[in-house]
């Protein structure tokens, strides 16, 4: 049952749409529907398991008084305190009338979005605006032909894709012939190099798609070969 | 304005620098010209009339063909027209496509196209029923009252036609084909790998260096540190890194080496000192294997990288590895190892993290090559079978680019009509 | 005042550099936070200096635009916001641009998003675009002239399920107000009853899921605005065709503001950008004649001794 | 969002950015308010736009119920199994639908768009004319460099055979390709990056402090 059940699930789910691909027919294009609603629903629940887990992993924190539990209360705190007010801003809006959204602008939810949720989430991301300056410093290195073909390709798309080689050149020359190769490069060797990636991955995961609807690849449902 | 007059200034000032300056100078407003803004906006053409009887209807759109949607369920018919030959001189707004189940009528509105369209698609029929269609050009205008109005067409219905389900999409044969090749070549080579049969791998430079780097940190009486990524077992990537890992552990046992795993999964640390427990056995020093080699530190992104790089920091490794699914802590972490003078040797199939890795590590196995190099160090027959399966994937599109280039350009036959899926 | 005193500082800034050009090249390099100053400083100054530098327009641009521009009024497009805050500094500007075309020219917006942020990011596209003058001229009606649907979970599935009906993944949009009451959703079933696909796309699901599925599978014309990470992995789409056009992070968005005549923010944050990007180059050029000259001097002092 | 909601915003903003100096408390609290926040965001989008509003108002509600819904909604709530230690394999069945499902999908789709179709539009005519007949040296140089660009790509990521002879100089061709394509992610990821930077510049320095407008 433990094995067997999830490998019967996995086969089925992946044949369908799979074969729905070739065969639009009844069952196969009315299940691939029916199974497209239900994968909307179950990773919905699996936000929600994320959630919980969330909360179950901080309280367990707390409990043993792990090192740094304090951060684990403040998880819970703001954790119930968001949900706190999206449930009451979606619910106020169910029953207003005209209805109105939980998101809506003016909501409590939507400001606890705009002047809490956002500059966190922004300011976290654009910390990497640092380091890369800092990584451009100490380690990017034309240590090699090969890392050296990708600092210069990098310095023209840098350089060319705002206006700032072309600037330089501004005197000697009208043309914005930086601008025009940065382009160039984007759209030829660029896409040439990433199409070979492109098909190379397509095929790996063609393949690893492959041995997870027959069943010989189950690291999913806990099991090696 | 504050802001000319202040670049006024700027602009004289220029001409005191250094010319290796003018990349911070170069900015002033007197060599950027301001964009000019002259566009003016168009409104919705939407004719003004005052007198509804000077509009003309303008003529139906000619030849309507009726058919079943092809290649579907069902449900749904395809309506084409076309154009009407009024709309050159600017009197259609668009068309109205109008159904019934009687020849004649009445007639229900089930979609409308804009000016300049010539098809539509009722997804809304009923596979049981027949039905007729008629398309009707349409002219909008300003009545007296400010209101929109219309006028529209006056034309026959066509039909009937029903839609059906169909067994087969025809246009999908030749994926149909090649994905049952490509299939077939990776389950004949996983069975052919299971029998024992050797498959060849070529050399990856990445791996080669292992050796080289295992050695060094010998040499120089230092540990090697081993990150395997920041994702959990399910990523394909930790796995094919934990497959490396082997290996390093293995070399290391030879060589009596520390090796350190900081990992920032629970699953991953499980799995990884399973790993290294069976590579020190291979090596024939089973007890040097201390579980403290393999430590969790956080599930937390940032935070891993910090304790990390601290780690490198204070320890100073002679090598380090980075072999699974990297984000952006590539960055922080291979800097930092950059900066103590370690080897760095990094494997990853993300590929916006790839360049760094190229940039700042010694060797880079790119994509691909990490699930290659794991396949080839844990011989296993599922990757190892796998790997030959997509090699005959890409035979097959290399001949079809190479044979369908010629071809093109001799002009003898266009392939990519046989690679093109719509 | 301020864009003087900008201007100057930023000059010290650069002459700084050659000293610590001097230092790298002493053995004795700069520590990370000095570095994460320049980044800052470099960045932030240039804000103040308020000159928006002339930009040429890429072809990549050009093609989404002109296609935009021959889009009939009472087109039908749907509008995929896929990012979240992290990525607006890109995207919205795009969003913003095009949001307000779409209201002069009289183009029908259903707006969607596979990222639970986008819908929300889509709101304030429209509050912003509905201050601007012109737009607020014309009267525009929700459910009649733009449709929020909301955000559906399943990522690239629901573009798979809405081939064959958006109702199924949007029974509602985000008012609750049921698919079939929408005026703007009248008759519009699936891909096929939609004149063109607009996405905003920040990663996973976006603009590729767009392609394998939207196009590749239901036929529809895509457009694309993508952070610049995620853009380069577009551009053989692009060359094949499967996209219209492209519109590639802030440059990207400050040449679509450019052609559309939608004045807004990519194009004043343009000069940032670029010293921005003076400063990585700028580093990247010093830690590298810093490497090349040590290295001599290394090799130098080995074949002495 | 009114003053009091920009002061929040730029002091959570500095105290992220206090990282930067070094690791410190203030950054932790506000990592942990990021990381709780989302959370109950995700938790509170994830229940009204789907589980509310596409399974509540469909299957539960109405008259005419989507009976189809509550097959999801059943496999939904065994995903939740997984917080009790004993009957947490139960999970393994959602997982192994959402796990089947994104194989047979993507299947399909990269095969179809990342490779078929890319294959596709890299066959064409090797000599691009101009309107007029005459050969198009530029255009053709380019579809030249795609050409040589994808196979020799593609030999460089082919494992069965040694990169020696004519094949191994193919290979390195085809590294050289990958590299300038790294450079060109390089140049874009730093684009990217700096965006990000300068949006929250504009917000510190505009909203806040209002320096700039």
């Amino acid at each position: 049952m433990r094995r067997e059940v999830p490998l019967f699930i996995t086969t089925v789910a992946g044949l369908v749409f799979a074969v729905s691909y070739f065969i639009p027919h009844f069952p196969f294009g009315a299940s691939e529907s029916i199974f497209g609603d239900w994968v909307t629903i179950v990773q919905a629940f699996a936000i929600w398991l994320g959630v919980l887990n969330l909360l179950k992993v901080s309280g367990e924190r707390i409990m043993r008084r792990s090192p740094q539990w304090q951060y684990s209360v403040i998880i819970i705190l703001t954790l119930l305190a968001t949900l706190v007010v999206g449930f009451s801003s979606g619910y106020k809006g169910i029953y207003a009338n005209p209805q109105h959204a939980y998101s809506d602008t003016g909501t409590q939810f939507d400001w606890l979005y705009q002047s809490v949720y956002s500059p966190l989430s922004a300011t976290m991301f654009s910390m990497l605006a640092f380091f890369v300056g800092s990584a451009s410093y100490r380690a990017f290195r034309a240590r090699n032909i090969q890392a050296t073909m990708l600092l210069i390709s990098g310095f023209l798309v840098m350089g060319g894709r705002v206006p700032l080689l072309d600037r330089l050149v501004a005197p000697f020359t009208t043309h914005t012939i930086f601008s025009d190769l940065a382009n160039w490069i984007m759209n030829y060797p660029n896409a040439a190099g990433q199409r070979a990636v492109m098909i190379g991955i397509a095929l790996g995961i063609m393949s690893s798609s492959l041995r997870i609807i027959l069943g010989i690849e189950r690291s999913h449902i806990g099991g090696g070969s | 304005m504050i802001l000319q007059k202040s670049n006024y200034q700027l602009a004289d000032f220029n001409k005191l620098t250094f010319p290796i300056l003018a990349s911070f100078l170069l900015f002033s407003s007197s060599i950027f010209p301001q964009a000019p803004s002259n566009q003016t906006i168009q409104t919705a053409p939407v004719n003004s009339v005052t007198d509804t009887a000077a509009i003309i209807p303008p003529q139906p759109p000619a030849s309507v063909i009726v058919k079943d949607h092809p290649f579907d369920r069902g449900g749904a018919i395809s309506i084409s027209w076309e154009k009407s030959p009024d709309e050159v001189n600017d009197k259609v707004t668009g068309y109205l496509i109008m159904r019934s189940e009687n020849q004649n009528g009445p007639f229900e509105v089930v979609g409308d196209a804009v000016r300049g369209s010539n098809s539509f698609t009722d997804n809304q029929t009923k596979d049981e029923l027949h039905y007729f269609y008629k398309v009707d050009a349409f002219i909008e205008y300003l009545g007296a009252n400010g209101e929109k109005a219309r006028i529209t067409s006056v034309s026959l219905p066509t039909g009937p036609v029903n839609s059906s389900p169909q067994w087969f999409n025809a246009d999908r044969k030749w994926v149909l084909l090649f994905l049952g090749f490509v299939a077939a070549s990776i389950i004949y080579f996983i069975e052919r790998a299971k029998q024992g049969k050797s498959l060849y791998v070529r050399k990856i430079a990445g791996i080669d260096a292992v050796d080289e780097a295992v050695g060094r940190a010998t040499e120089m009486g230092k540990k090697i540190f081993f990150v395997p990524g920041i994702q959990d077992m399910n990523d394909v990537q930790t796995i094919a890194g934990i497959a490396i890992l082997g290996r390093v552990a293995q070399l290391a046992a030879e060589y009596d080496t520390w090796l350190e795993v900081p990992v920032s999964r629970s699953m991953v640390m499980v799995t990884a000192r399973e790993s290294m427990k069976e590579a020190y056995s291979k090596a024939g020093r089973p007890d040097s294997f201390r579980e403290a080699q393999v430590h969790y530190l956080t599930e937390d992104q940032f935070g891993y990288a910090a304790a990390v790089s601290g780690m490198i920091v204070r320890e100073r490794p002679a090598t380090v590895f980075y072999m699974g699914a990297f984000f952006a802590e590539s960055l922080i972490l291979s800097e930092t190892g950059n900066s103590t003078g370690a080897i760095q040797i990094a494997g990853t199939g993300q590929q916006a993290q790839l360049p760094f890795f190229v940039a700042a590590c010694d060797y880079t196995l790119i994509g691909e090559e990490l699930f290659a190099a794991s396949a080839y160090l844990s011989r296993e027959p599922r990757q190892l079978g796998s790997l030959k399966g997509q090699d005959m994937g890409k035979a097959l599109f290399l001949v079809a680019i190479i044979v369908g280039v010629i071809l093109a350009t001799a002009h003898i036959f266009d392939l990519s009509t046989i690679f093109k899926v719509e | 005042m301020l864009s003087t005193i900008a201007t100057v500082l930023m000059t010290l800034i650069g002459l700084s550099l050659f000293y610590v050009l001097y230092l790298t090249i002493k053995g004795r390099p700069v520590e990370r936070r000095m570095v994460f100053l320049y980044i800052g400083l470099g960045v932030m100054l240039p804000l103040m200096m308020k000159i928006a530098p002339p930009l040429p327009i890429t072809s990549d641009v050009q093609k989404l635009c002109d296609y935009i521009e021959k889009l009939e009024p009472d087109s039908k497009v749907l509008c995929a916001f896929d990012f979240d805050p992290p990525s607006a500094p890109e995207l919205q500007p795009m969003a913003v641009a095009f949001v307000k075309y779409a209201f002069k020219h009289n183009l029908k917006m259903i707006i969607m998003g596979l990222w639970p942020q986008g819908p929300q990011q889509a709101q304030l596209a429209i509050t912003t675009a509905l201050k601007d003058s012109t737009v607020a001229s014309h009267s525009h009606v929700e459910g009649v002239d733009w449709v929020n649907l909301g955000f559906q979970s399943g990522n690239e599935f629901v573009i798979q399920s809405m081939g064959s009906t958006f109702k199924s993944m949007f029974p509602r949009d985000t008012r609750l107000i049921p698919y079939d009451s929408i005026p703007l959703m009248k008759n519009v079933v699936n891909f096929s009853n939609v004149d063109f696909v607009m996405n905003f796309g920040a990663g996973k699901p976006g603009t590729i899921e767009w392609v394998q599925l939207g196009v590749d599978r239901f036929k529809a014309k895509l457009g694309a605005g993508n952070t610049a990470v995620q853009a380069t992995e577009v551009y053989p789409y692009l060359r094949s065709g499967q996209l219209v056009g492209l519109l590639g992070g802030m440059s990207g968005a400050a040449e679509f503001e450019k052609v559309l005549n939608e004045k807004g923010k990519a194009s004043t944050f343009l000069l940032a950008q670029m010293f921005g990007h003076a400063m990585v180059m700028a580093f990247v050029i010093i830690g590298n004649v810093a490497y090349f000259v040590l290295a001599r001097k290394q090799k130098n002092s080995a074949t002495n001794a | 969002m009114g003053p009091i909601g920009i002061w929040i915003a730029a002091l959570l903003t500095l105290g992220i950015y206090s990282f930067l100096y070094k690791d410190n408390p203030v950054y932790k609290t506000c990592e942990a308010i990021f990381v709780g926040v989302s959370a109950g965001y995700w938790g509170v989008v994830y229940y009204f736009d789907n589980i509310y509003k596409k399974f509540w108002l469909e299957a539960v509600v109405p008259e005419d119920k989507n009976l189809m819904l509550y097959g999801g909604a059943i496999l939904g709530v065994l995903f939740l199994t997984r917080l009790f230690g004993k009957i947490s394999w139960i999970s393994r069945w959602p997982l192994a639908f959402i796990v089947g499902a994104t194989a047979g999908l993507y299947m399909m789709t990269y095969f179809v768009s990342n490779a078929m179709n890319q294959v596709a539009s890299t066959i064409m005519d090797a000599i691009a004319r101009g309107g007029d007949g005459s050969i198009d040296w530029t255009q053709t140089f380019g579809t030249f460099v795609i050409l040589v660009g994808v196979v020799t790509g593609l030999i460089y990521f082919f494992f069965s055979k040694e990169h020696k002879g004519a094949f191994g100089s193919a290979a390195r061709v085809g590294i050289w390709f990958l590299m300038v394509t790294f450079g060109a992610s390089f140049g874009y990821t730093v684009m990217s990056r700096m965006s990000l930077l300068i949006g929250r510049m504009d917000f510190l320095l505009g909203d806040w402090l209002r320096i700039i407008n």
